[in-house]
């Protein structure tokens, strides 16, 4: 397990460093320069800025230098916002975005497993196509239009909750729910198809035939069982909230990541795109590498021989 | 029956398989195997799931690159390089049948396809008629009719898709045959079918094979000589019959006494040889003899050398201390 | 007594030979026609194909039905709500002309002749026009990403899966750094520096989206590879290629097929999510994406706008999903029943 | 003695997309108190299935029992709600399964997969349920059972895999045990170890098993009587004794003859040709008629009546019926013949 | 003084009395992004140059009539060498919040900070515009005097006496009294700013407020709060207590708060404006001075061509695009300088003058298209619109587009839509057609707009040339006579529109907003910070 981890570290790391630079060289090839204002900077102004900025010498110092500060720790300063470490614009932004990826997962995983449960239970009757058919529109509806209908009618019309902003659990309602739709709609279809695929299986037979009550076998041998490959989805589907963020925390002013990380991309603020794309990765490689991890350790199958395939 | 003066088709020498699992470990799939195989015999290969058996029969038809070791076919180095001239006369003197007969036939190709493959690789027909003449031929061979030419593999029962497979096999012309198990996925009443499928064709044809399969009896009817494999080494090779009346190795010995005999009197009366435990991983076996853990005989020098794989009486080969002439005068068990 | 109605004929020996005994009553049927016969069967997968033939279908006749080219703008019948002949006598389906104020925007604007059957935008644009006109252009996009992604995927995980060894770790290490970058952050950073257009998009949706191809084809390359059918046709002699081309490629174009069916939806999602921050399509050309995206804004006040492009854009990822779905019912023999 | 199960005309039908696959076609079986019964047939011939229907365990959605009884100890298991089969499950018929790999599982520790049986049918605490599952496997001989009740079943071999499962079999001392080819995914010499370690249990609880499989040297080995079934019916049915050495049926005749013996020379193995039936259409004669040398337009047209030939002995073959020409069977299927 | 103490009250124990809080008044805002700047010096952006106008103050500020009145001097400059040096007395209570005194050597300090290569503000050219002495050389890396902001014209004479110097008689620089309303030139308290260092106006309590409210909380990208600042001067006029913004980016989504009240008030953008321009106690639209316009690059061998560009801008309706697609306010332009952006000296609005220029209809527009066609010997004319990435531009080039290729057979427009600082590259390497451009006033003067297009002008990105323009340009920028300055100014601008088409106005920007009817005396300014919430009140 421990080698297994260190391995994984290493392309961790491996994995990481290739991605930076390649930022790095994206955000070189990006025209124009992360100035405002910058139709009336006068050229004299321009020199300037890049110097200070450390624009002016040429990519490849720039590229060490930037990479040597990162392996520090440093992710520079923010061109946009008055010199703010970056690495500070990122700690300060990244807890609503956390807060509402963890509520959506959870939400919707649980959601998403009952129905995925009962469907399966109760194949080709009317759960069934219900929850096939919320699956279905789940994956199908963007999320911005779940969101701006939630936000209209359930925060505009019915007046239940805040319609947007970012003040307490009340105002994570809406975010969260439009998030989660889309998780729910992919955990319930992979579930279903895991538990009909385990139902099917020899053991379930066996512990049926050991005379357990129906809801034991389910609980205890179907449901566990199905759930272990549902957790290899878990990894994917949780960066796609990052995706899924980027567009609510906008539409519901939540003041995230995604949202600062939009607004870094029109601004041309490359170091804290870079550094987001980075954060982002973080964050991408080590839920790819806890679902591993949590994969070995809920199925004794892989914990001794650490790793999959 | 003589075993002198036939002449040898197959050498095998000091074959060995390993695999490469995981980052370091190894694991000794075949460790050091040697038998020949005279024309028109057939040598019977059997043993314990994972014992080697099919790696053997797939390293011989150069399946998979031997590790050390070599065979030879008629003389000629089977892993030895090849131009493709040579490579394709030799792909139509061996050939090789499956076990499983769901998993051996492409179920998206006609039976007529599946087996015209031979044919349409080293392009034995002239023409298309001549294609279909060939097949419908080999169809009749193995007791299939014509029309079912242009069918698909999944219309077919087991047994009938093992007697395609062999179809298949036939195609090119062969004269060596490695039989992989070709009847344990098949029902007790359609094993028969194939068995005696495999005979009339040795006969007619004057075919070789290695026949390989863990069911004692069907190997025991169908070999002339049989060898025991046991994780990766053969441990004993003899004529079927002396292999049955007397076996020498205590793994041989074990084996006969544990098949089941459709004979509830016998069966009644039967001393069994149970063996302790399973078999041990190939990738770490033990040390000396393999079978050392699970012998009832075993002695301290087991654990320490490998047993020399040596000619206990004529024509028969056995590989174990208690036939070490240097240690103990043949005292059998 | 039963046995006193049997004739004493019956008891003679009866001629069954063994031809009869081998023959196979069933019909013959090659896998395709199997998983043909399987997929219709399949009420899902059927309704999928009936929606994507009839939007296929509008997507094409669509933009020749009215009179109004894509772009042809009028300022006088601005964001007309939609209007559908004998379908405005229903009020309820909203497609009178009545606005969500109550105000009937034809009379309004003088335009009670005229039929705009999805309504028309800030510019005067017939939207039904436009949105079949979108639905090609999603669609292309669609369609290319998952034609590229599945050549570069099919040819990756084919070398990778088939020559194994060294190649094969290479090729997979690859891969999982491919994967280890955000998808969404490469593709936003891949428009920015590209110029949005629909090659640019496509391109976009490529870069990260063929992994998921590649890592399928090798799996079942490498599950073929030992399929004893494989080593059959190796033990005749077969070349790679024919192997490849005859015993593999057959096999795998149903995973092949069914990963595209699921490729075609997600790229016509990203690309509505790639119009929704700004980087979509380049205007007067429109997307479904950059379709949802303007009306988004007017929600509220012209639901038409966001309505149908929406509901098309579900409609198409619907049916997609569904056809998919029933494909691999169809396709992967261990889902067979 | 006493039946402890009995199945009459017991009838098993599949609904599937293609029709009704009649699995089980008038099933008619006893089995004693403490007696080892062994159906022996080939694939398909609807072994599983009437095993399955004894615990009650099919498909609910697709399986349907038509017709027929299954009394144990004369209740109709048939008529059973589900809740008071669960009662039966495991403490009074439990069964062991094919495959050793499969039926257990993969997340569960081995002990906990005993223990679950004991807790719910035998009110046992934890500690106590604990204490038993190691001495079950003590029983099945797997060494060191404390600790490798804390194990996964991935880290058991095959063998002791179906060790354990006949341990979960075996937990409550149930009065039937099922056992569905307990060793065909073994190998010789692990099958030598689970039959006699079978053989073993059977002396000792006195339980009465029905042995399924289609190997006839397991059969020998192990049972008293012997059903043979084919096509979805019981063809024959004997002691073991009456079914090897003096077989009635044109398919026993056929299953034994097709197989080599160690003892004997000869060549060339009586082979059944053809293939069984497809149950989606079942033949209306006799099962058999197609694939049997003797058959007569009588064993086309009608399903024959099991008749007796000796009190414990039946065969259901229109051969049995005085009208019928005499037929000797193949010397191959003489097994005693040969000795 | 009682309401005063109330205040305090309020201040010092939020929990007490709900009477109190009750008579508070509370406004909330949204704005469509996070401050980037809270240093005054370095605001160069509308979100904190507003924030800035509201929290600090320097020698002038703007009234509600957008005119400059004296805030943190007490009374007008003294004139010294014949106006060139002018002299001002500060205000004896304007202290930062801390209690310090705002005094003399503040100012010293952040103006010489703002010209200081180091700090590189993006608006230290604000101090050429002032013509304040040496501040083009100090900005010139060419110079010798380049980065020596000792050199700068301000002394602390003492503590309460600031003494400015300008290059020249600001009297050709009527706008110089607003100029100083710019947040560049507010002080900053020396020893606090140097304590702070890197720091400094990094968070709310990093920085020091002397303005009429304090910024009393900032979460980053989510919003800030201000409060009425208690220690400010003139606390008495100040009538909100406190102001909230909410940094809310989607328009949809400020509108949805709006209407549920959470905000105050909002723009709204054209779609809108059909849902709420008959309810005319909330909805208003607000002229801008920011003016829109087509660039044609003259590089471009059909845009050389001066009835090619006459036609271009003639060719389709402005109206329709303002009344129909804006819908927001915005009005038509045909010219370049805004209407009722400034006064002249006699008081009249600049446009009076000349009025509209070009102004034509599409069959004119035909005409000229196809004398310039003949012109260049060519049937079809093929050209790009570079333009912007935001959905409004978007639509209104579609518009033009549509309305040009209907208008002038055989030109076809492509839109290229670049993000914002892609399409300043290309403009900047005139690497383009047709572009759709913007410039607001940095000051409340004409020159800020005809400046731009003089022969070399950084702004002139568009291979524009006319000798008698850049005379008159050079002529007005030194010319004392004001009415003459002002009567060159609009000639100049004539021959730019009216005789060469060297740009398409557009349009002159106005905003749609919705406010709570209760929402009083809400003025914008042309320049500078958008609002004074001083003049705010909440009825
Ligand atoms: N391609 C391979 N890579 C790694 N290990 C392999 C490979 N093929 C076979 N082995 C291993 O080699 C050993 C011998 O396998 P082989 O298939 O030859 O056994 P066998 O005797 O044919 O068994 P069976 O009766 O089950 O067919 C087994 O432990 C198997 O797991
Ligand atoms: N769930 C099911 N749905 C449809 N048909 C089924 C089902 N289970 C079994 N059958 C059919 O019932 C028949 C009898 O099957 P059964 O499993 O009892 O055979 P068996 O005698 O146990 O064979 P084997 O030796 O292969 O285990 C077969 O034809 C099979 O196809
Ligand atoms: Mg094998
Ligand atoms: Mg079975």
């Amino acid at each position: 397990m421990v080698r297994f981890v260190l391995k994984r570290m290493v392309y961790m790391l491996i994995t990481l460093f290739i991605i930076s630079s390649f930022t790095f060289f994206l955000m070189k090839l990006l025209p124009g320069s992360p100035f405002n204002n910058e139709e009336k900077l006068t050229a004299e102004q321009k020199v300037i800025l890049n110097e200070k900025y450390g624009l002016n010498d040429p990519i490849p110092v720039q590229y060490f230098n930037y990479m040597s500060n990162l392996v520090k720790g440093d992710a520079g300063v923010s061109f946009q916002y008055d010199n703010r470490p970056v690495s500070t614009m990122i700690t300060e932004r990244i807890g609503p975005s956390a807060v509402l990826g963890v509520e959506a997962t959870i939400f919707g995983t649980i959601i998403g497993l009952i129905l995925g449960i009962a469907a399966a239970l109760k194949q080709n009757s009317a759960i069934d196509y219900v929850s096939s058919l919320f699956a279905v529109l789940g994956i199908s509806i963007p999320s911005f239009v779940f969101a701006g209908v939630l936000q209209y009618y359930v925060g505009v019309k019915l007046d239940w909750l805040p319609v947007a902003l970012w003040d307490g659990p009340k105002y994570h309602v809406l975010p969260a729910l439009s998030l989660s739709v889309f998780v729910i709609a992919t955990v319930a279809r992979f579930m279903r198809t895991e538990m009909l695929e385990v139902l099917g299986q020899d053991y379930i037979t066996t512990a049926k035939s050991k005379g357990l009550k129906s809801i034991v076998v389910i609980w205890k041998h179907t449901i566990r069982n199905a759930m272990i490959p549902v957790v290899t989805i878990l990894g994917p589907l949780a960066i796609n909230l990052i995706t899924g963020t980027l567009i609510i925390e906008r539409i519901f002013a939540v003041p995230g990541l995604g949202y600062q990380f939009v607004g870094s991309i029109t601004l041309n603020d490359y170091p804290v795109i870079m550094a987001t794309t980075i954060f982002y990765s973080v964050c991408f490689i080590v839920v790819i590498l806890i679902v591993d991890i949590l994969y070995g350790i809920i199925d004794p199958r892989i914990r001794v021989a650490g790793g999959k395939e | 029956m003589a075993v002198v003066e036939r002449e040898k088709l197959l050498e095998v020498k000091n074959l060995k398989k390993h695999f490469k699992v995981g980052k370091n470990a190894v694991l000794k799939a075949v460790d050091d195997v040697s038998f020949d195989i005279y024309k028109g015999e057939t040598l019977g290969l059997v043993g314990e799931s994972g014992c080697g058996k099919s790696t053997t029969g797939r390293t011989i038809i150069r399946l998979y690159d031997a590790t050390d070791g070599n065979v030879a076919y008629e003389g000629v180095d089977v892993h030895g390089k090849k131009s493709r001239k040579e490579l394709k006369s030799f792909n139509r003197k061996m050939q090789m049948i499956f076990q499983d007969p769901y998993a051996s036939l492409n179920p998206r190709m006609t039976i007529k396809d599946i087996i015209a493959e031979g044919i349409d690789i080293h392009g034995l027909a002239k023409n298309d008629k001549e294609r279909m003449e060939r097949v419908y031929e080999l169809l009749e061979t193995v007791g299939l009719n014509r029309a079912h030419a242009s069918r698909y593999p999944h219309e077919f029962s087991g047994g009938q898709r093992q007697r395609i497979g062999i179809a298949r096999a036939l195609a090119v012309d062969p004269d060596f045959i490695i039989a992989d198990e070709p009847i344990s996925a098949l029902d007790v009443s359609i094993q028969a079918q194939v068995v005696n499928l495999l005979m009339k064709l040795q006969k007619e044809r004057g075919l070789t094979y290695l026949f390989i399969a863990h069911d004692l009896s069907m190997v025991k009817h169908i070999s002339d000589r049989v060898g025991v494999m046991y994780l990766g080494n053969i441990v004993e090779l003899a004529e079927s019959d002396v292999l049955y009346e007397e076996p020498l190795h205590p793994y041989t010995q074990a084996l006969l006494s544990a098949i089941p005999v459709p004979d509830p009197e016998v069966e009644r009366s039967r001393e069994r040889i149970i063996l302790e435990g399973d078999l041990p991983s190939p990738i770490s076996p033990p040390s000396g003899c393999r079978f050392r853990t699970r012998c009832p005989h075993a002695i301290d020098v087991c654990a320490s050398t490998v047993p020399k794989w040596q000619e206990a009486r004529e024509g028969h080969w056995v590989a174990c201390h208690l036939y070490d002439n240097e240690l103990n005068n043949g005292s059998k068990q | 007594m039963r046995e006193k109605q049997l004739n004493n004929d019956l008891f003679q020996p009866a001629v069954i030979s063994a031809e009869a005994s081998e023959k196979i009553t069933k019909e013959s049927t090659s896998f395709w026609q199997d998983a043909r016969r399987r997929l219709f069967e399949n009420k899902g997968a059927v309704a999928g194909i009936i929606i994507i033939v009839a939007i296929l279908l509008f997507a094409f006749i669509g933009p020749i039905m009215s009179h109004n080219g894509f772009d042809d703008q009028d300022t006088s019948r601005t964001n007309l709500p939609p209007r559908i002949p004998l379908l405005e006598k229903v009020s309820f389906l909203g497609v009178d002309g009545v606005d969500i104020r109550g105000v009937d925007q034809y009379k309004m604007k003088n335009q009670t002749k005229n039929y705009y059957w999805f309504g028309t935008d800030s510019l005067g644009r017939d939207q039904f026009v436009r949105i079949w006109k979108g639905t090609q252009i999603s669609l292309y996009i669609a369609f290319l990403a998952a034609a590229i992604d599945m050549i570069i995927g099919v040819a990756y995980g084919a070398i990778s899966g088939f020559f194994g060894g060294r190649t094969d770790n290479i090729m997979q290490r690859i891969i999982e750094i491919v994967v280890g970058i955000p998808n969404l952050i490469v593709i936003i950073l891949f428009i920015l520096i590209l110029d949005p257009g629909i090659l640019s998009i496509t391109v976009a949706l490529v870069i990260t989206g063929w992994t998921t191809m590649a890592r399928i084809v090798r799996g079942q390359i490498l599950k073929l590879k030992n399929q004893e059918f494989v080593m059959a046709s190796q033990s005749l002699g077969a070349t790679s290629s024919r192997i490849l081309t005859k015993h593999m490629f057959p096999n795998i174009l149903g995973a092949i097929i069914i990963t595209s069916m699921f490729t075609i939806p997600s790229a016509i999602f990203f690309e509505a999510f790639l119009s929704f921050i700004g980087l979509g399509i380049a205007p007067p050309t429109a997307s479904l994406g950059s379709l949802v995206n303007e009306g988004f804004k007017s929600l509220q006040i012209y639901p038409h706008l966001v309505m149908y492009p929406a509901v098309i854009i579900s409609l198409i990822m619907i049916s997609f999903n569904l056809l998919g779905d029933g494909l691999r019912d169809a396709l992967d023999p261990k889902m067979r029943k | 003695m006493k039946n402890i199960l009995e199945l009459n005309n017991l009838n098993v039908s599949f609904h599937t997309f293609a029709g009704e696959v009649k699995a089980v076609r008038g099933v008619s079986l006893h089995l004693e108190k403490g007696e080892s019964l062994a159906i022996v047939g080939e694939s398909g011939s609807g072994k599983s299935v009437t095993s399955k229907a004894i615990m009650r365990l099919l498909p609910e959605k697709t399986s349907e029992i038509k017709e027929g009884q299954i009394l144990f100890e004369g209740k109709d298991l048939v008529k059973l709600s589900n809740r008071e089969m669960e009662k039966i499950r495991g403490s009074e018929i439990s069964m062991i399964f094919q495959d050793p790999m499969t039926s257990l599982n993969p997340t569960m520790t081995v002990g906990k997969q005993i223990m679950e049986g004991l807790r719910k049918h035998q009110n046992l605490s934890k500690s106590e349920a604990k204490e038993r599952a190691i001495n079950l496997l003590k029983l099945v001989g797997i060494p060191n059972p404390e600790i490798r009740i804390k194990e996964y079943p991935h880290q058991f071999s095959g063998g002791m895999r179906q060790r354990v499962v006949i341990a979960i079999a075996l937990a409550c001392n149930p009065k039937v045990l099922i056992a569905d080819e307990p060793t065909t995914a073994l190998d010789v010499t692990i099958q030598a170890q689970i039959l006699d370690l079978m053989r073993d249990l059977q002396q000792k609880t006195g339980t009465a098993i029905i042995l399924i499989t289609h190997d006839l040297g397991v059969v020998a080995n192990l049972s008293q009587r012997v059903a043979v079934m084919y096509g979805g019916t019981i063809v024959e049915t004997g002691t073991t004794d009456e079914v090897f050495y003096n077989p009635k049926h044109p398919y026993t005749w056929g299953l034994l003859s097709s197989m080599p013996k160690l003892n004997t020379n000869d060549k060339e193995l009586l082979a059944i040709p053809g293939t069984p039936p497809n149950l989606l259409n079942p033949p209306k004669g006799c099962p058999f008629a197609a694939r049997c040398p003797y058959a007569m337009q009588v064993c086309v047209d009608h399903m024959p009546d099991a008749s007796d030939v000796s009190s414990t002995h039946k065969a259901a073959c229109w051969l049995l019926d005085e009208r019928a020409p005499k037929v000797e069977p193949p010397e191959a299927a003489l097994v005693g013949g040969a000795r | 003084s009682g309401k005063n103490g109330k205040d305090d009250k309020a201040n010092g124990n939020a929990s007490e009395g709900n009477g109190s809080s009750s008579k508070e008044k509370v406004l909330n805002l949204l704005d469509s992004s996070e401050i980037p700047y809270l240093d005054n010096i370095m605001a160069d952006d509308s979100v904190s140059l507003n924030v800035a106008n509201n929290v600090y103050e320097g020698l002038y500020t703007l009234d509600d009539k957008d005119q400059p009145v004296l805030s943190g001097a007490a009374e007008e400059p003294q004139e010294k060498d014949g106006g060139k040096t002018w002299v001002f007395k500060l205000r004896d209570d304007a202290v930062w919040n801390n209690g310090e005194k705002v005094t003399a050597n503040d100012y010293v300090f952040a103006w010489r900070k703002a010209v200081a290569k180091e700090t590189a503000t993006q608006y230290s050219f604000i101090y050429q515009v002032a013509g304040i002495l040496n501040a083009d050389k100090i900005l010139n890396p060419e110079d010798k005097m380049y980065n020596k902001t000792d050199q700068l014209g301000v002394k602390a004479i003492d503590d309460h006496t600031l003494e400015v110097k300008f290059a020249a008689d600001p009297a050709s620089k009527p706008y110089t009294k607003a100029v100083l309303s710019f947040p560049t030139f507010y002080p900053q308290n020396e020893a606090f700013v140097k304590k702070q260092g890197k720091e400094f106006a990094l968070e709310a309590d990093k920085a020091l407020y002397n303005g009429p409210y304090t910024l009393s909380k900032w979460e980053h990208e989510k919003g800030w709060q201000l409060k009425k600042n208690p220690k400010y001067w003139d606390k008495n006029n100040v009538k909100v207590d406190t102001i909230n913004v909410n940094v809310v980016k989607e328009e949809a989504t400020r509108i949805n708060l709006f209407e549920t009240g959470k905000a105050d008030r909002t723009t709204i953008s054209a779609e809108y404006v059909d849902q709420y321009k008959d309810k005319k106690d909330i909805f208003s639209t607000v002229p801008e001075s920011t003016l829109f316009f087509l660039r044609m690059n003259q590089k471009n061998k059909a845009l050389a061509n001066e009835n090619i560009r006459h036609a271009l801008d003639m060719g389709w309706d402005k109206k329709q695009l303002t009344d129909v697609l804006l819908n927001n306010g915005s009005v038509p332009a045909y010219f370049l300088v805004p209407s009722k952006f400034v006064n002249g000296p006699d008081g009249s609005d600049f446009r009076e003058k000349y009025g509209d220029l070009n102004k034509g209809d599409a069959k004119k527009a035909k005409e000229l298209w196809e004398k310039g066609l003949k012109e260049l010997g060519t049937k079809k004319v093929e050209l790009t619109l570079l333009n912007y990435d935001s959905d409004t531009a978007q639509k209104d080039a579609q518009f033009i587009k549509n309305q040009l290729e209907k208008n002038l057979p055989g030109l076809s427009l492509k839109i290229k839509p670049q993000p914002f600082k892609q399409k300043l590259k290309l403009e900047e390497k005139l690497d383009y057609d047709i572009s759709y451009a913007g410039w607001g006033p940095d000051y409340p003067d004409p020159m800020t707009f005809v400046d731009m297009f003089v022969t070399g002008s950084p702004h002139n990105e568009m291979n524009y040339s006319n000798k008698k323009y850049d005379d008159l340009i050079k002529k007005a920028s030194s010319e004392t006579d004001l009415k003459k300055r002002w009567a060159m100014m609009q000639d100049a601008e004539k021959i730019l529109i009216q005789d060469d088409a060297a740009i398409s106005p557009m349009y002159q920007r106005g905003l749609a907003y919705i406010t709570k009817p209760n929402l009083k005396n809400v003025v914008n300014h042309s320049f500078g910070g958008d609002f004074s919430y001083k003049n705010w009140d909440v009825k």
